[in-house]
C-alpha cells in the first residue's frame, strides 16, 4: 500500500506525467488551475516543458505545435476558457494531432460562479466547435479516476489521433481522496504510432486500414503539410467533393468503427433494476450514495455511469430503457445528458431529470426522492 | 459496524483550515479508513468564510460533502455563526476562543472552548500554528486518528525546518483538549 | 533563384493561387534565397502560418509545415519551439492575420524574445476576404469595409513589435527584393524574435480601390516611398514626408526564451530552486 | 561583354506585366494575353530584375557564352 | 411592385438597417463579409456607427457594450469566427444583452472549405458557449427571409433580452432573388422596453410579471451594474443557492414560457403525408422541389421547415412523428438537428437523414432518392 | 476622500472583497478623488473593468458599471463610447486582463486613439486565480506557475502601449497615491486614449511568495524604488538601476477616433464620399 | 407552361460574369420572371475558373442550382473545358473565340462562337465591357429577356459615367448574336 | 498650529497595517487583531497619508477647533 490523499486535479496532472505528456500549455482559470501548477513544478524536472500562454486561444495553439513536434501534450481549462478553445480544438481534430483537453467545469453560464461546480459543459464538450468533428469526452467520478483517466485519455488521444477532453467538475478537481500508487503504477501507456515507410514514401494522411493517420513529429525527416482546410490524402487543400466526403468521413469513422474500444463505463444492479440512475462525474457519487439507501431499503435501483460520456453508449441505454420504469439523471446542469438518454430510449421508457443550477452539487436525498416519486 | 466522521473545519482564509483538514484526512487514511477532504471557496478563495469538510468512514465514501457536520472546529466568529447551525444532535464542536467571542448560538451538546490561537502564539510565538494547534485539540477530544498518524501527517505536510515547531504545536492542541474532556467527563 | 527554387519549392504544388502580380510570390522567393543562402536543414525547419493570401505560402515551400488558424500562427509556432528547440521556426503572417486578430500573439512572442522569424507580408489589406481594412490600412485609404476611406489611425508595426520586447525589427519591400533576402538571413541569424515587415502589393483588393491601377504600378510606388534607414539619417523632415524607412530598424540583446528554459531545466535537474 | 538568355515559363506566367514594366532595357513584350514574351534578349544585362520580381517564377535569366 | 435582386447577405444587413439596428461590430469572414460591407457603407448614412473590431471576440463585445447604450446592434460572422464568439455570446445571454449573430454557415470543422456551403453549426448555435443559457436561433431560406426574418430576429432579441442567432448558410448567404420592397415596407418593428419608475425604485434585473428585466441605456439617469457573474436582481453577483437557482431559471423561464410566441415554422401537406420531409435553411428548398417532384409523381409526402431551429418545435415534431412512415431530414451536416427530432419523434416513427458535407449542396434527387427508399 | 468616498461609492456595496492590504482599495480611491476633481457626471459616465481582483472595482463605483469578461473590457468600453460618444468610459484592468488576454484590446484601444481612460492596476500577479505568473511579473520572481522564478521576460506596460499609439501614458503607485489621482485626471482630460499603469501590491498572492512579508513593506518598496521621470532626467543609469519611472511618461496629439467618426458621418450625410 | 431557363456564365475571376447574371435575373425579374442567381467560388474567390448561374422561370424556383445548364457562355479555355460537358442535350453554347481557342469538347447542336473579348476591345476600347457583349450576344441569340429590360438593367448596375460605353457594348452583343443566329437559321 | 481627529472605522478595518506604518507621527497602534486604533492623534500633522493609503476606506481625519 502506498497511498496518497490528494486533489483531483493534482491527480489529473500526475496521471499526465505518467502517461507521457511533456508538454503543457496553458491559462490559469478557477477551479482549473491545479493542474498548470503541478505541471509547471514537474515538467521540468523531468525535462519537459511548462507554458502560460497569453490566453486560451494560445494555449490550445501552442499544444498543438508542441504535439506536432512528437510530444504528448495537455492542456487545462475551465468554462469560459473551454468557449475560448473552441476553434483551435476543431482545428485538432480535423488535423488530427493528440491533445488532452482538461474542462473542470464550473457554475455558467458566462463568468458565472467561479468556485462553485456544474456539470454545464456537457454538450459544449461535444458541439462547441463548428463544423462537424469526432470528439471523445471522458469524465472522472474519483480522484483515482482523475489519475487512471488522464493515462486513458492521453492513450485514447495517441491512439485515435484525435483531441480528447477531459471533462471534470469542480467538485472532483478540489476533493481530496486517497489514491494507492501501487495500485497505478502499472497502467498501460499508449505511443503514437511511428510512420513505418520512408520519407518518399510516407503519405501523412493516407491513413491505413484502422483509418488513423500516422503523422510523423516534425523534425524526423518526414516532410508535409498541415492545415486546417479541408485536405486530401496528402495534406493538402481540396474542394473536390468526393475527396472532401472521403475525408470527412474517415475522420469520424475512425472514432465510430472502435466505439467498443472507446466507450467504457461502469454499471450496478442493472439485471432486474425498476430504476436505474445515469450520472456521471461527481453526481455518480449523489447517486451511488442514493443508491446504496435505496437498495438498503430493499428497491430496486441500478446505476449505469458513462466514463466515456463522448460518444455515447447510446446503445447499452437502449437496452436498458426496455427493462425498467424510468431513467432518472441527475446532472448539475439543466438537462443535457438527459436530453441523449431520452433519445436514446427511444420512448421505451420515462426520462426524469433531477438537474439542479444552484452552485450546490446534487444531494443523494434528491435523487432519493426523485426515484421514490417514480417507484 | 459503519462509522463514518463529519467533520467540518471553518474559520477565515488564510488560516490554514485547508491544510488541516487535508493532514486530518492523510492520518485517517494512515490508520485505515477512507477518507475524503473538500471545501467550499467564496467568491475568490479568499478572504470570508473559509471552509474545509473531512469525511472520515469504514466504509467507502460516495456522496464527499457535509451537510450536517458531526464535529465543527469554529475559529472564527463569522464561521461559527454561519456554521454552528448545520450540526447534528449529538455533534462535537471545538471553538477558538481567541476569535469566537460570542458564543452560545449553537445547541451542540458537546462543546469545547479552547484559546486556539492564543495557545498557538504562546507555544510556538507563531499565530499561523494555530491550525495544527486546532488539529491537536480535534484529536485529543475526539480521537478520530490516532496520535501516531496524525504526527506522521503533520510531518508530511508542512514545509522543513517547522517540524519542532509543528510538534509543539500539535502537542499543546492535544493536551488541552484531553485536558478539557477529562474535566468535562469529571 | 534557380536553385532556391527547386529546392525549397513543392515544385508539384505550383502554379500558386496567387492573383496575377501579387506580392506574395516575390515574398516568398526572397524567403527561399534566404534559406539557400543559411543552407538550412530543410528536415529541421518548420514554416507556420496563418490564415490569408500570404499565409497560403506554406502550402509552396517544402519544410515541415503548419498552415494554422486565422492569428494564431505564432501561438502555434511558440508550442514547436519551445518543445523542440532545435527546429528552425519562420512563420508568415499578412498584416490583418499578424495585427488584427492575431495583435496578442505578436507582441507577446516579441516580450517572450521567442527564437522564431516572423515575415509580415504587408499589403495593406485583407486580400484573401475580398479587400477590407486591416490595422495597416493608412488612414484614408479606401476598402470595401471602408468605403468613405479609412477612419481609424493604423499601426506603424514596427514600433508596435519594438515597444513589446521584439530583438531585431526590419522593414523590405517586394521591390528591394535583395534586400528582403539579406533582412530574412539577419533575422534568422538573431537568436530572439525577429520581425521582418515586407511591404508588399495586393493589386486586386487593395490597388485597384485606391487608383493604383496595377501590379507594376504599385511596385514603382514601393521604390518611390521606401528610404533606406541609413540614408534617412542625413534627410531632412521635409524629405521624409510621405516616406517610409526600410532596412534593420532596431535591434537588442535580451536572453532568449527557450534557451533560457533549458537552463531553468538544468538547474532543476540539479536540484535547484 | 557577357550574354544572357531570358526564357518565360509561358505555361506559367500570368500576366502580370511585372517583368515587362521593370526591365530596364524593354526586354520583354506581351502576347494578345498579357503574358510576357521575350522580345530582345540581346540588350539584357544580367540584372536580374525580371527574375527576383516575377511572382510565379517563370522568368530565368542565364549567362550564355 | 418595387422588385431588386439582392444578395441574402445584404438582404440580411438591410433588414437590420430596417429593424433599426444602428451599430455594427464585425470581422470580416467568408461567406458572411457582405453583411459588414453593406452597414459600413449604409450605417452612417443613417447616423449609425460600423466598427471593424481586431477580431471576433472584440466584436461581440463592442455590439454588446454598444447594445448597453440603448442602441439595436448586429454582428455577422461565419464557423470559426462564431466559435470565437461564443464566450461572449454567453455573457449577452447571462446579461440579457440584445444583440443578433449572424453566422453564415460554411465548410467545416476548422478553416474546412470558406467558400462551401455547410449547415454545421447548428449544434453549436445552441451549444457553443459554456453553461445553461436560453438561445434563440432563425435559419432563413430565401432572400426575402433574410430580409424579414433579420428583422424579427432584431424583434425578438429586443423582446425577450436576448441574444438571437441568425444562422445562414452560404447557399442563402450569396444567393441572388428579387425582393419585393414593397411586401416588406411595412414589417412591425419592436424596441426594447424602457424603465416606467424613476431612477430610485429601478432595479435592473428584477423582472417583471414576463420575466423579462428592463435594462436602462447607460447614460440616462439609471445607474446600475451588468455582470457576467451569476447574479440577483439588483445586478450585483451572489453565490446564494435559492438566488442563484431562481435567477437561472428565469433566464431559461423567459424563453421557454413563450414557445408559441417564438417558434415559427412552415408546414405544406402534412395532412395525409406518408413521409414527412423536415428541412430548414437551404436545403428546405431542395425539400420542396423533391416534394414538388414526389406530389407530381402522386406520393404523399408533406414538408416541415422550422424557422426558428431552437427553441427546437418538439411539440410539432412529435405529433407529425405519430402519424408518418418516416420523417427524412436533409441536412448539409453529418446529422444534427436529426438528433432533436428522433428525441422528439420518441421511437414513434423513423427518422432517415438525408445528409451531404462535401461542400456541395444537396439535390432534389437525392431527398428523392431517399424518399423512394421509405415509401 | 470623505466627500469623493460618499459620492462616488455604492456604499451598500461595502466592505468590498480585498484581502487586507491589497492596493486596489487605494488606487480606487485614487480613481474616486480623481472623479471628485473632474466633478464627472455620474449618470453620463460608464466604468467598464474585465475579470480580476481590480476588475471587482466596478461592484464599489457608484456609475453605469459593466464587469465584463476576462481580458475584454476594452472591447467592450469601445462598443459604448463609439455607440454613445458623450458618454466618459474608465477601465479598470489588471495586469493580467489588460496584457495577457486582453492584450490585443490594449493595444487596437492604443492605434485607435479612442478616448477612454485606462487604468491598469498591476499588482505583478494574477491575484484572483491566486497567484500565476503575468506579462508583468519580473522576470526570476516566483508564482504558482513560476516555482522556480518566472523565465519569461516582462513587458514594460507603457514603452507596449506607445509603440502602439496611446496618446497619454502614465505610471504612478499606491504609495505615490495623490499623483496617482493627478495622473488619472490628466488621462481623462486627455481627448484620446490614455493609459495609468497604477503599480500596485497584492500582499497574498505575489508579496509572501517573494519575501515581502506585508503589504506596509510592499509599499515602501514603491517608495524607495519609483523615481519621478522628471527627477530622472538629472540621474545618471548608477542611481536608476533597479528603479522605475512614474509621472507622465508619454504625450501625443492625434485625432480622436470616435470624434473622427463622427466627422465621417456629418460627411456621408452631405453626399460626401 | 412551366418555363425554366438554367443558364451558367463561366471564365475566369475578374471578367465581370457574376455582375453579367446579376443583370440577366434583374432582366428577367423586369420581365415577370422568377429568377435566382448564384456562383460558385474558388478558396478564395478569385483566379481560376469562375462561373455565375442564372436560373429564371415562370414558376417559383426552389432548389437555386443549376446541374445540367441549357445556356453556357464559355469565356475562357478552362471554364470551356471544365463546364461544357455539364450541359443538356438541346443546350445553347456561346464562346468567346478571342479566349477559346480549342472548341469541340462539348456535344451542343446550337454553339455559337464570338469573339466577345475582341468585340469590347474595338467596341469600347475596353476588354473590361466584354462581360456585357456576352450579355448582349445571350440576349440577342436566346431571348431569354426583353431588350428592354436588359438595358434598364444594365444601366442600374453600371457606375455612373459609363452609360454610353455599357450600352455600345450591349447592341454590339446583340447584334452579333442575332446575325449570328440568323446565319445558322438561314 | 492646527489640530486633528483621527477616526478608524473599526468595523471596516482589515488590520493590514497600512496606516500604522505610514503614519510619520505614529499616531495609530493595533488591537489584539492587528485593528488599527487610533493611540494619540494630539501628534497628527494632518498630513493625510493614513487615509489616502487605507484600502477599505475606514480612516477620517479631521480638523478640530
Ligand atoms: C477566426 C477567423 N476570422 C476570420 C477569418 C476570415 N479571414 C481569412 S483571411 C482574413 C484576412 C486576411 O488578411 P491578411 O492577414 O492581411 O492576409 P492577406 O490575405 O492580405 O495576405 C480573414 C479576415 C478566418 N478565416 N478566421
Ligand atoms: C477566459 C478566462 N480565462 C481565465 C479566467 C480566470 N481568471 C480570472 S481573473 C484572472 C487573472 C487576474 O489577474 P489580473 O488581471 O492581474 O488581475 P488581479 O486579480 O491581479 O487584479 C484569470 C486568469 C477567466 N475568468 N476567464
Ligand atoms: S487578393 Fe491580393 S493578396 Fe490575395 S492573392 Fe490576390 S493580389 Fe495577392
Ligand atoms: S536580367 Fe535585367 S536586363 Fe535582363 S531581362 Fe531581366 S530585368 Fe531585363
Ligand atoms: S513577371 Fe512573371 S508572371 Fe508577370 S508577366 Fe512577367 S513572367 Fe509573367
Ligand atoms: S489576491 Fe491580491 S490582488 Fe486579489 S484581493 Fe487579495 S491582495 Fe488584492
Ligand atoms: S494624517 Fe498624517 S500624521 Fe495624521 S494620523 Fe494620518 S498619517 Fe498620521
Ligand atoms: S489602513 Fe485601513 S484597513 Fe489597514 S489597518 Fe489601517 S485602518 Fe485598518
Ligand atoms: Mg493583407
Ligand atoms: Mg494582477
Amino acid at each position: 500500500m502506498n497511498k496518497k490523499v490528494m486533489q483531483g486535479n493534482e491527480a489529473c496532472a500526475h496521471g499526465a506525467l505518467a502517461a507521457g505528456v511533456r508538454f503543457f500549455g496553458g491559462y490559469p482559470i478557477t477551479p482549473s488551475t491545479e493542474v498548470a501548477e503541478v505541471m509547471a513544478k514537474e515538467l521540468p524536472k523531468v525535462g519537459g516543458k511548462f507554458i502560460q500562454m497569453e490566453d486560451e486561444i494560445a494555449s490550445m495553439a501552442a499544444v498543438i505545435g508542441a504535439s506536432l513536434t512528437g510530444k504528448k501534450v495537455l492542456t487545462a481549462t475551465s468554462g469560459p476558457g473551454f468557449s475560448l478553445k473552441q476553434e483551435n480544438l476543431g482545428y485538432a481534430c480535423l488535423t488530427e494531432v493528440p491533445c488532452v483537453v482538461v474542462n473542470v467545469q464550473r457554475g455558467g453560464p458566462s463568468t458565472g460562479l467561479p468556485t462553485s461546480p456544474a456539470q454545464s459543459d456537457v454538450m459544449q464538450a461535444k458541439w462547441g466547435t463548428h463544423g462537424d468533428h469526432p470528439i471523445i469526452v471522458i469524465s472522472p467520478s474519483t480522484v483515482k479516476e482523475c489519475y487512471t483517466l488522464t493515462v486513458r485519455a492521453v492513450n485514447l488521444a495517441e491512439k485515435y489521433m484525435t483531441p480528447v477532453v477531459f471533462l471534470m467538475d469542480e467538485v472532483i478537481g478540489h476533493l481530496r481522496e486517497p489514491i494507492d500508487f501501487d495500485e497505478v503504477k502499472d497502467l498501460e501507456v499508449v505511443d503514437r504510432k511511428k510512420p513505418d515507410v520512408s520519407p518518399e514514401e510516407y503519405v501523412s494522411y493516407a491513413a491505413g486500414e484502422d483509418g488513423i493517420p500516422v503523422l510523423a513529429p516534425f523534425g524526423t525527416g518526414y516532410r508535409y503539410h498541415v492545415t486546417g482546410l479541408t485536405h486530401d490524402e496528402q495534406g493538402f487543400s481540396t474542394m473536390a467533393p468526393p475527396v472532401v466526403a472521403r475525408m470527412n468521413q474517415r475522420l469520424m469513422d475512425k472514432i465510430d468503427n472502435n466505439l467498443d474500444d472507446i466507450i467504457t463505463f461502469e454499471s450496478e444492479n442493472l439485471e432486474d433494476a425498476d430504476v436505474v440512475l445515469v450520472a456521471y462525474g461527481s453526481s455518480a457519487r449523489s447517486a451511488k450514495e442514493a443508491m446504496r439507501w435505496l437498495n438498503a431499503a430493499d428497491q430496486n435501483v441500478g446505476l449505469f455511469r458513462p466514463i466515456t460520456i463522448w460518444p455515447f453508449p447510446e446503445k447499452e441505454i437502449r437496452k436498458i430503457a426496455g427493462n425498467v420504469k424510468a431513467i432518472v439523471v441527475p446532472e448539475m446542469n439543466m438537462g443535457q445528458l438527459k436530453l441523449e438518454i431520452e433519445r436514446a430510449a427511444a420512448g421505451l421508457t420515462k426520462v426524469i431529470g433531477v438537474n439542479k443550477v444552484d452552485g450546490e452539487p446534487i444531494t443523494p436525498e434528491e435523487i432519493i426522492n426523485a426515484v421514490k416519486g417514480v417507484l | 459496524m459503519f462509522e463514518k466522521w463529519d467533520i467540518r473545519l471553518s474559520g477565515t482564509g488564510g488560516q490554514g483550515l485547508i491544510l488541516g483538514g487535508i493532514i486530518l484526512a492523510s492520518a485517517a487514511v494512515k490508520d485505515g479508513f477512507n477518507a475524503v477532504q473538500s471545501q467550499s471557496y467564496g467568491p475568490e478563495a479568499r478572504g470570508g468564510a473559509s471552509k474545509a469538510e473531512v469525511i472520515i468512514s469504514n466504509q467507502e465514501i460516495f456522496y464527499p460533502k457535509i451537510a450536517n457536520a458531526n464535529t465543527l472546529l469554529a475559529m472564527s466568529q463569522q464561521a461559527y455563526d454561519k456554521y454552528c447551525v448545520d450540526i447534528t444532535e449529538d455533534a462535537t464542536i471545538i471553538i477558538d476562543s481567541t476569535l469566537v467571542k460570542n458564543i452560545g448560538a449553537d445547541k451542540a451538546k458537546k462543546r469545547f472552548i479552547i484559546p486556539i490561537t492564543e495557545l498557538a502564539k504562546k507555544e510556538t510565538g507563531r499565530e499561523m500554528t494555530a491550525n495544527i494547534v486546532a488539529l491537536g485539540a480535534i484529536v485529543g477530544i475526539t480521537k478520530v486518528v490516532s496520535e501516531e498518524a496524525i504526527k506522521e501527517a503533520v510531518l508530511e505536510r508542512i514545509p522543513a525546518g517547522t517540524e519542532e515547531m509543528n510538534m509543539k504545536a500539535l502537542n499543546a492542541g492535544m493536551k488541552a483538549g484531553q485536558e478539557l474532556l477529562q474535566t468535562m467527563a469529571s | 533563384m534557380n536553385s532556391a527554387y527547386e529546392k525549397y519549392f513543392r515544385q508539384d504544388r505550383l502554379p500558386h493561387i496567387w492573383c496575377p502580380g501579387c506580392g506574395n510570390g516575390i515574398v516568398l522567393s526572397a524567403f527561399a534565397r534566404a534559406m539557400e543562402e543559411l543552407n538550412i536543414d530543410q528536415d529541421k525547419t518548420v514554416v507556420v502560418s496563418g490564415i490569408g493570401c500570404s499565409s497560403r505560402a506554406t502550402t509552396y515551400v517544402d519544410f515541415n509545415t503548419l498552415h494554422t488558424t486565422h492569428g494564431r500562427a505564432l501561438a502555434f509556432a511558440t508550442g514547436v519551439k519551445l518543445a523542440n528547440p532545435e527546429l528552425n521556426v519562420f512563420v508568415f503572417m499578412g498584416d490583418g492575420d499578424s495585427s488584427a486578430i492575431g495583435g496578442n500573439h505578436l507582441i507577446h512572442a516579441s516580450r517572450r524574445n521567442i527564437d522564431i522569424t516572423a515575415i509580415i507580408i504587408d499589403n495593406n489589406i485583407y486580400g484573401m476576404t475580398g479587400g477590407q481594412y486591416s490595422p495597416l490600412t493608412p488612414t484614408g485609404k479606401k476598402a470595401t469595409t471602408a468605403p468613405y476611406g479609412m477612419v481609424e489611425r493604423n499601426f506603424d508595426l514596427c514600433e508596435l513589435v519594438k515597444g513589446a520586447g521584439a530583438t531585431f525589427v526590419a522593414r523590405g519591400t517586394v521591390y528591394h527584393a535583395k534586400q528582403l533576402t539579406d533582412l530574412i538571413v539577419a533575422g534568422a541569424k538573431n537568436k530572439g524574435f525577429s520581425v521582418i515587415e515586407a511591404v508588399s502589393q495586393c493589386p486586386i483588393s487593395y490597388g485597384r480601390r485606391n487608383k493604383m491601377k496595377n501590379a507594376l504600378e504599385m511596385i514603382n510606388w514601393q521604390k518611390e516611398h521606401a528610404v533606406n534607414v541609413k540614408a534617412a539619417q542625413k534627410m531632412n523632415p521635409e524629405q521624409l514626408k510621405d516616406k517610409f524607412l526600410i532596412g534593420e530598424l532596431y535591434r537588442a540583446e535580451a536572453p532568449e526564451y527557450t534557451a533560457e528554459y533549458d537552463k531553468l531545466i538544468e538547474r532543476v535537474q540539479k536540484g535547484g530552486k | 561583354m557577357k550574354k544572357y538568355q531570358v526564357k518565360v515559363n509561358e505555361k506559367r506566367c500570368k500576366a502580370c506585366g511585372i517583368c515587362i514594366g521593370l526591365c530596364p532595357k524593354e526586354v520583354f513584350g506581351e502576347d494578345y494575353l498579357g503574358k510576357a514574351v521575350v522580345k530582345d534578349d540581346g540588350k539584357c544585362t544580367g540584372c536580374k530584375i525580371c527574375e527576383l520580381h516575377c511572382p510565379d517564377y517563370c522568368v530565368e535569366v542565364g549567362e550564355t557564352a
